[in-house]
């Protein structure tokens, strides 16, 4: 049902309606709406027979999530920022084991400086994680990745991790097509558990595997990824003739990508999640103008759609990637993959940082990208909006004194200052 | 696309305000979205939310920087942050107070914008007379809906009783109704004012 | 379910990896001779039928015993049981009370009517025993035992021996001896009392194919005592033995008694019950050198019987008897002090020890004496071929249980020697010594103690003094054996075997499981009767 | 007979008897007991945690007519009983990660409940080092929601797996291979450690209760107690490990007796935070007798030795025996 409605609500219920069997949680911004609202519809009796757990840590709330899913119940849980860092281990492990957990992660900086606010540090330190990552890009495909999350993880046998931007999604209002439980039912089977926990059958689960198998198994892993490529083009076109839109959102193409005004783009700007809404009006405002802009969304940035991305981009000349995270000493995460994805192929590419610790991404900022790279005027790494002068002074006092004191009370101080 | 800023403090319903335009915009068939402005503030701080109304769905997910509407639910904020920031000269402003423009002082900034785009909402005390709290932000809600036409008031008076329990929803809807009377009122007198 | 690759299993694949590979030592079961086995003088395996009795199994446990001796309600009354002087439960709390239950199991068979079940080969071969002592008659059952003609032939009236006429029958009531002695003649046996054998090579001669002389000490040994004749002298010996026959000498109101052994509290306590109302035993040396045994002292002190250590009697004369005061000198010899003092009494025994009526083979070619008794080899035969002799005529402890032991020694020599071979004992395991147990596994548990007769009623009569065991007590002292030595299926290897390589057979033994045993020694460490030994694997 | 007959021969400490019925029969004396770890797997010889390990969960697999799950921390115990391509469990058995085995049991127990299926029980199981140390938290988690989940604690009072290095449940001036027996203050810090029964009882659970390898009827009576109750409960079992104590191979059950008469691991049960039963000891001795067989206290004896140390120990072992009331007659 249409309605306006909070994205985190809107989640909530829509896990509600993929009737999980545990759901099992740690409160962390941006994740706590989700939560509080699944322990709501759970205390109503809403999810059938559901347990709501309250763990003392997201470690627990994984390797609960990890007990959990081995015993055959259908598993959810939500996470974010330093909370998603403190389950790595558990997340590898539920990988390793090809438990198929869905995890929201309401994207959410790292620290430190602590910062509560979005980026996309957080999931994308779990990039390698072996878990499938599905990116949002607005509230009605983060709602409706959750359905074809649990479908996909249970075809796999493999976990499946929703990714939305913090705050921007999670605690925006808006209008949202709820899916009907009725018609979940329709998409969802009920969990048929590839390896279960269980007297009748019983197995060990979680055996220690030597230099004689690990190779083959993390192998198994991979091709599991792989032949998730297979499988989201098929599941989004199952999802689409079940509740008439794409799960992706808008533009949706396969469920992997987002394709907007990309057929005579010369300049193009990828991005994950939220921020696509913004480029897409950048998108518009330019070919008003008369420039061919055009803007490639990645839904599945793990598996990563080397073949769609390739066939998406080989014809522009620029290439934008706006990131929300990165990795120092090194530069653009997405970018290196595109850069795999157009191997051979020489495209002028750019890859510009923007949004970290939930600084505005602003249309015109967007905007201004889309003329730099047209004049080339653009560095192959950058950050959006950096305040220039105020890092070259905390530079400055570092070359003066050893002992400058920390960084960000220094650069708050200037701030202060001006 | 029409973009409104309100402006108030921790546990005036600030984030609830721009939440309830947002339903109110969908209930008069627009497209809208209403966000908070994603802080850690706690009981009192100043709080800021947004909300935009369109007749074409929204994809911007940039922070409203420059509203057309400025909603202030206190106004003592006017001395402490610059809650005028990036307003449109044709903007609205509507603010929660009993005073008066020039008893503000900003006057000189009201001056400077046609007359009908600047309200003065008691909507405290209309608050306090049907709620029995001074929560003023259903009560600018009304003011806003009278203000700007964005809105109708019975979308507005249904997003509160969609929102709240029955008996909460009812002084909401009354302050509501009141502060839309209240700023009709006050149109008309500037319209009177205008033609004389 | 296609499970996902290596890291989830099948259930108990690991029984593919024989960890027997890892092991240098293994475990492997023995059976050790348990202590009280190895003190038994008539080689009673103890352990073997207290094992049955502990289930209850009584018949399987006195058919047990009564392969090594067939006089379990005997021996349960009169044995000192050097058995449980040497049981290890002794370091844990006390011995088991084998004593006790062997008289039990005795006195079931009797109740029951259980008989020997005769050989069903016989030999064709007679033998001839004289006396129908212990000895004899255990001689008697084990060659009957073996498919031979046994005939017993006995100078006194009725059978029996020194269990007859040297035990008061407050010790030994004559109804149990005569049951037991019953389910000989049952088996076969033919005991003609009355009958003195003068000439054992002419019992050869007339169709025997061996002798056992167990003709016993009968004789009691004199001293010189200055006496007049006022006071009666007799021998404790004899007064036994008109007590038993029934015509019991006139020994007056006041007795005293000189010797220190059992017979001498024998004497004195038979005094009693013959009217005496003193009856004082005379000692030369201290309680602790008595050679009575202890229990018999108890129960004489008991009925009021007086003891004056250190002293000798010096003279009898008018009724009365001067006894000196001893001392022991550093080496532990009673030596005279001058001391006298004076006693009254009406008959003095002598209770010095009795010597062995050596008139049968005076004469006998072959046959040598020493030291008043008739020398045999290991296989007890004497000089002459098939002449054998055992019990108290021979060189060794005079007891019951040891006379039994000679009897089954003597028949298993004489079967082997019809045969024309020589008897070889089966090695005997090693022994199982206290600190092979793991007694932490066994619970406190305080022997029961046999009630006795109220003492003030024994000295009225012959009646038993002490009573046995009722059945829960038998089971409970039977299971406080710690069958040292020799597994009794506790399970206890089967349970703390860190690698399940124990197998718990139907039959309730255990066998290691090589495959799987890692040789840590555990089962052998926790096995708390010490039944497995590590073994070096060879290499 | 009319009353039943005690084992006087061997008391009730003894694994069986050949004499008892089936329902006095100790689960590990039976025929067909489960194995639950069974043969061929890869602990050391005289390993104390795979016989554990095997009590408690064939306790446990008893009790519950065969519907266990069971989960296990990272650990010598799970390494040893599952590599690839053997497993040593016949029941369901999962290992995740060294500090998760009580959350991971926790979601097991959950998703049973979801299910319907309250007659399957978990058990979770882990060394010190998973339980006292980097389990910790998850494991005071567990407690403190009173998930439906036993917990056991196979204490070697070291990481073994890793090559025997100190943990929170290492006891006082024990050598490890980081707490070497040198310097000044050889071997283990003499403080209070990190004791977990009593941390246990601390949250209020249904149910807490020490035990140890030595004696096998007061274990299975734990296991089969705990299988009785709902709840967070939590069994602390003493496991001696030959490689890590330096000791001989057989003496893993005369180790366990050894601690528990010497009043340093006292044996006990409580309920909901009350100590309801203690173990009297049978036989004391001083804790000379306990440390002196094990290589990691070697330095303590000898003429170099230090009777400090011991004498501090053995206040231990006093201190112990006042509190928990451990000398007497059984009650």
């Amino acid at each position: 049902m249409l309605q306006q409605i909070e994205g985190s609500k809107a989640v909530a219920e829509t896990v509600a309606a993929c009737m999980p069997d545990v759901v099992c949680a740690y409160p962390i911004s941006p994740q706590t709406h989700i939560v509080e609202a699944l322990d709501e519809l759970t205390r109503l009796g809403k999810i059938g027979n559901c347990q709501f757990i309250n763990v003392e840590s997201e470690f627990s709330a994984m390797s609960v999530a990890i007990g959990s899913s081995a015993t055959g119940a259908r598993t959810y849980t939500a996470t974010a920022s330093q909370g998603l860092l403190f389950m790595v281990e558990p997340v590898y492990n539920a990988s390793g084991l090809g438990l198929p957990i869905v995890m929201t992660v309401a994207n959410r900086a790292i620290g430190s400086p602590i910062n509560i606010w979005n980026d996309q540090s957080d999931s994308m330190s779990q990039r390698d994680s072996g878990w499938i990552q599905l990116y949002a890009q607005d509230n009605q495909s983060a709602a409706d990745l959750h359905i074809l999350a649990f479908r996909l993880a249970e075809e796999l046998s493999l976990p499946v991790m929703v990714c939305m931007d913090g705050f921007i999604l999670t605690h925006a209002m808006e209008e949202i097509d709820v899916a009907e439980p009725e018609l979940v039912q329709k998409f969802l089977p009920k969990f048929t558990p590839r390896q279960v926990l269980d007297p009748q059958d019983p197995v060990s689960i979680g055996a220690m595997v030597g230099p004689e198998a690990f190779t083959e198994v993390k192998y198994l892993g991979h091709f599991k990824q792989l032949k998730a490529l297979e499988i989201i083009p098929e599941l989004s076109q199952e999802f689409e003739k079940v509740f008439a839109r794409s799960a992706g959102g808008p533009d949706d193409y396969k469920g992997l990508v987002t394709k907007y005004h990309l057929e005579d783009a010369e300049v193009v700007l990828v991005a994950l999640g939220s921020v696509l809404g913004t480029i897409k009006d950048a998108v518009d405002e330019h070919r008003k103008n008369g420039v061919k802009a055009g803007a490639m969304g990645i839904t599945s940035f793990r598996p990563f759609p080397l073949d769609e991305v390739r066939k998406s981009l080989k014809h522009a000349q620029k290439i934008v990637v706006v990131e929300r995270a990165f990795a120092p000493g090194v530069g653009g995460i997405v970018s290196s993959n595109i850069r795999t994805a157009l191997s051979g192929i020489d495209i002028k590419m750019s890859t510009v940082v923007a949004g970290l610790g939930g600084r505005p991404i602003t249309l015109k900022s967007i905007s201004e990208l889309v003329d730099k790279a047209l004049y080339g005027s653009l560095p192959e790494f950058s950050f959006m909006d950096l305040d220039v002068e105020l890092v070259e002074r905390e530079l400055e006092r570092n070359l003066l004194t050893r002992r400058s004191g920390p960084m960000a009370e220094n650069l708050l101080k200037d701030l202060g200052s001006r | 696309m029409f973009q409104i800023r309100i402006h108030g403090r921790g546990g005036q319903g600030v984030v609830t305000a721009a939440e309830l335009l947002s339903v109110a915009a969908f209930l008069d068939k627009q497209h809208a979205q209403a966000f908070p402005s994603f802080g850690s503030e706690r009981t009192g701080a100043p709080v800021v939310s947004f909300c935009r109304i369109s007749e074409n769905p929204i994809r911007l997910r940039e922070p409203v920087l420059e509203p057309d509407a400025i909603l202030i639910q206190d106004p003592t904020l006017l001395h402490s942050i610059d809650v005028f920031a990036g307003a449109k000269s044709d903007g609205y402003m509507i603010i929660n107070t009993t005073k008066s423009f020039a008893e503000l002082g900003i006057d000189e900034f009201v001056a400077s914008r046609p007359q009908n785009r600047n309200f003065i909402v008691p909507a405290s005390d209309i608050a306090f007379k049907h709620v029995g709290r001074p929560m003023p932000n259903a009560a600018l809600l009304g003011g806003f809906a009278a203000a700007t036409k964005k809105v109708t008031l019975a979308s507005v008076v249904a997003a509160i009783e969609d929102r709240f329990p029955t008996k909460i929803a009812a002084g909401n809807v009354a302050a509501a109704t009141e502060a839309y009377e209240f700023v009709i009122q006050e149109l008309e007198e500037v319209n009177h004012v205008a033609a004389n | 379910m296609s499970k996902p690759f290596a890291i989830t299993l099948n259930i108990g694949s690991s029984l593919a990896n024989h960890t027997g590979s890892w092991r240098s030592e293994r475990p492997v079961y023995v059976n050790r001779m348990p202590p009280c086995n190895n003190a038994c003088p008539a080689g009673e395996d103890v352990q073997g039928w207290l094992y049955e009795g502990e289930s209850g199994n009584y018949e399987q446990a006195w058919r047990n015993l009564v392969r090594d001796n067939p006089f379990p309600a005997i021996m349960g009354r009169i044995c000192y049981h050097p058995c449980q002087s040497a049981c290890n439960r002794a370091d844990v709390d006390e011995a088991v009370g084998i004593n006790s239950v062997e008289r039990f199991l005795g006195d079931q068979a009797i109740d029951k009517g259980w008989q020997f079940v005769p050989p069903t080969v016989k030999s064709g071969r007679r033998i001839l025993v004289v006396g129908s002592g212990p000895s004899g008659l255990s001689a008697a059952y084990h060659l009957a035992m073996k498919g031979h003609e046994v005939i017993i032939r006995e100078s006194a009236a009725e059978p029996g021996g020194m269990m007859r006429y040297g035990i008061p029958a407050y010790r030994l009531p004559r109804e149990v001896l005569d049951a037991e002695i019953s389910r000989l003649v049952n088996l076969g046996v033919r005991i003609e009392c009355n009958t003195k054998v003068e000439n054992p090579e002419s019992a050869l001669e007339s169709g025997f194919d061996a002798i056992f002389l167990a003709i016993g000490a009968h004789l009691g040994k004199r001293a010189y005592i200055p006496a007049g004749d006022t006071v009666r002298i007799l021998d404790a010996v004899s007064v036994l033995h008109m007590t038993a026959d029934g015509e019991p000498p006139l020994l007056g109101r006041r007795v005293v008694v000189y010797g220190g052994g059992n017979t001498a509290l024998d004497a004195a306590r038979t005094a009693k019950r013959l009217g005496a109302y003193e009856a004082i035993v005379v000692y030369r040396r201290t309680k602790e050198k008595m050679p009575a045994h202890e229990s018999e002292l108890k129960e004489a002190l008991e009925e009021g019987i007086v003891m004056r250590w250190l002293s000798t009697i010096a003279w009898v004369n008018s009724g009365a008897v001067t006894i000196e005061r001893m001392e022991l000198d550093e080496a532990g010899m009673p030596q005279p002090t001058g001391e006298f003092e004076s006693l009254q009494a009406d008959s003095v025994i002598l209770a010095l020890g009795q010597e062995v009526d050596l008139s049968i083979v005076e004469g006998v070619e072959g046959i040598s004496i020493n030291d008043g008794v008739i020398e045999v080899n290991d296989f007890l035969m004497t000089g002459r071929d098939g002449i054998f002799a055992g019990g108290d005529a021979v060189p060794g402890e005079r007891t019951a249980t040891n006379a039994i032991g000679h009897g089954k020694h003597a028949a298993r020599a004489i079967n082997s020697w019809l045969e024309g071979q020589t008897f070889v004992h089966a090695p005997r395991p090693d022994l199982a010594t206290f600190d092979r147990l793991n007694t932490w596994y066994y619970s406190d548990a305080p022997k029961k103690v046999r009630p006795k007769l109220d003492a003030a009623r024994r000295a009225e009569s012959f009646a038993e003094v002490v009573q046995g065991l009722d059945e829960e007590t038998a089971l409970f002292e039977a299971r406080r054996c710690l069958s040292c030595g020799n597994c009794f299926g506790c399970d206890n290897c089967f349970g703390v075997c860190p690698d399940n390589a124990v197998i718990k057979l139907a039959d309730g033994k255990y066998e290691i499981n090589l495959d799987y045993c890692k040789g840590c020694g555990i089962c052998a460490s926790e096995c708390p009767c010490g039944a497995i030994d590590m073994v070096p694997e060879r290499s | 007979m009319s009353t039943p007959l005690k084992f006087y021969q061997v008391g009730s400490f003894a694994v069986g008897n050949r004499l008892l019925g089936d329902d006095q029969l100790s689960v590990q004396s039976r025929s067909d007991r489960t194995n639950s770890l069974t043969s061929g797997h890869r602990a050391c010889q005289g390993c104390g945690e795979a016989l554990g390990a095997r009590y408690v969960m064939d306790a446990a697999m008893a009790a519950t007519d065969g519907k266990v799950i069971a989960v296990n921390a990272t650990g010598c115990l799970e390494v040893f009983s599952t590599p690839y391509p053997e497993t040593s469990w016949r029941l369901p058995w999962m290992h995740s990660l060294f500090g998760n085995a009580a959350p991971v049991a926790t979601g097991v127990a959950f998703a049973l409940k979801a299910q319907g299926r309250s007659d399957i029980r978990v058990v979770a199981q882990g060394g010190d080092g998973g339980t006292v140390d980097i389990g910790f938290g998850p494991l005071s988690g567990m407690f403190e929601r009173n998930d439906d989940v036993l917990y056991v604690c196979y204490d070697n009072e070291a990481y073994m797996n890793t090559g025997v290095q100190r943990s929170g449940a290492t006891p006082p001036a024990a050598r490890t291979n980081t707490t070497h027996a040198v310097g000044a203050n050889p071997g283990a810090s003499f403080t209070q450690g990190k004791n977990l029964p009593k941390i246990a009882m601390a949250h209020g659970i249904p149910y807490v209760a020490t035990a140890s390898v030595s004696d096998l009827h007061d274990l299975e009576a734990k296991v089969t107690k705990a299988m009785s109750i709902r709840g967070a409960r939590y069994l602390h079992v003493l496991v001696p490990c030959p490689l890590g104590w330096g000791t001989r191979s057989e003496e893993t059950i005369k180790l366990a007796r050894l601690a528990t008469e010497s009043g340093l691991f006292p044996i006990y049960e409580a309920e909901y935070g009350t100590i309801t039963e203690r173990k009297k000891i049978r036989k004391q001795v001083p804790v000379d007798e306990y440390l002196q067989i094990q290589k990691r206290f070697a330095h303590l004896f000898g003429p170099k030795g230090n009777r400090e140390y011991l004498n501090a120990i053995q206040a231990i072992a006093d201190r112990n025996i006042a509190e928990f009331g451990l000398l007497g007659d059984a009650e």
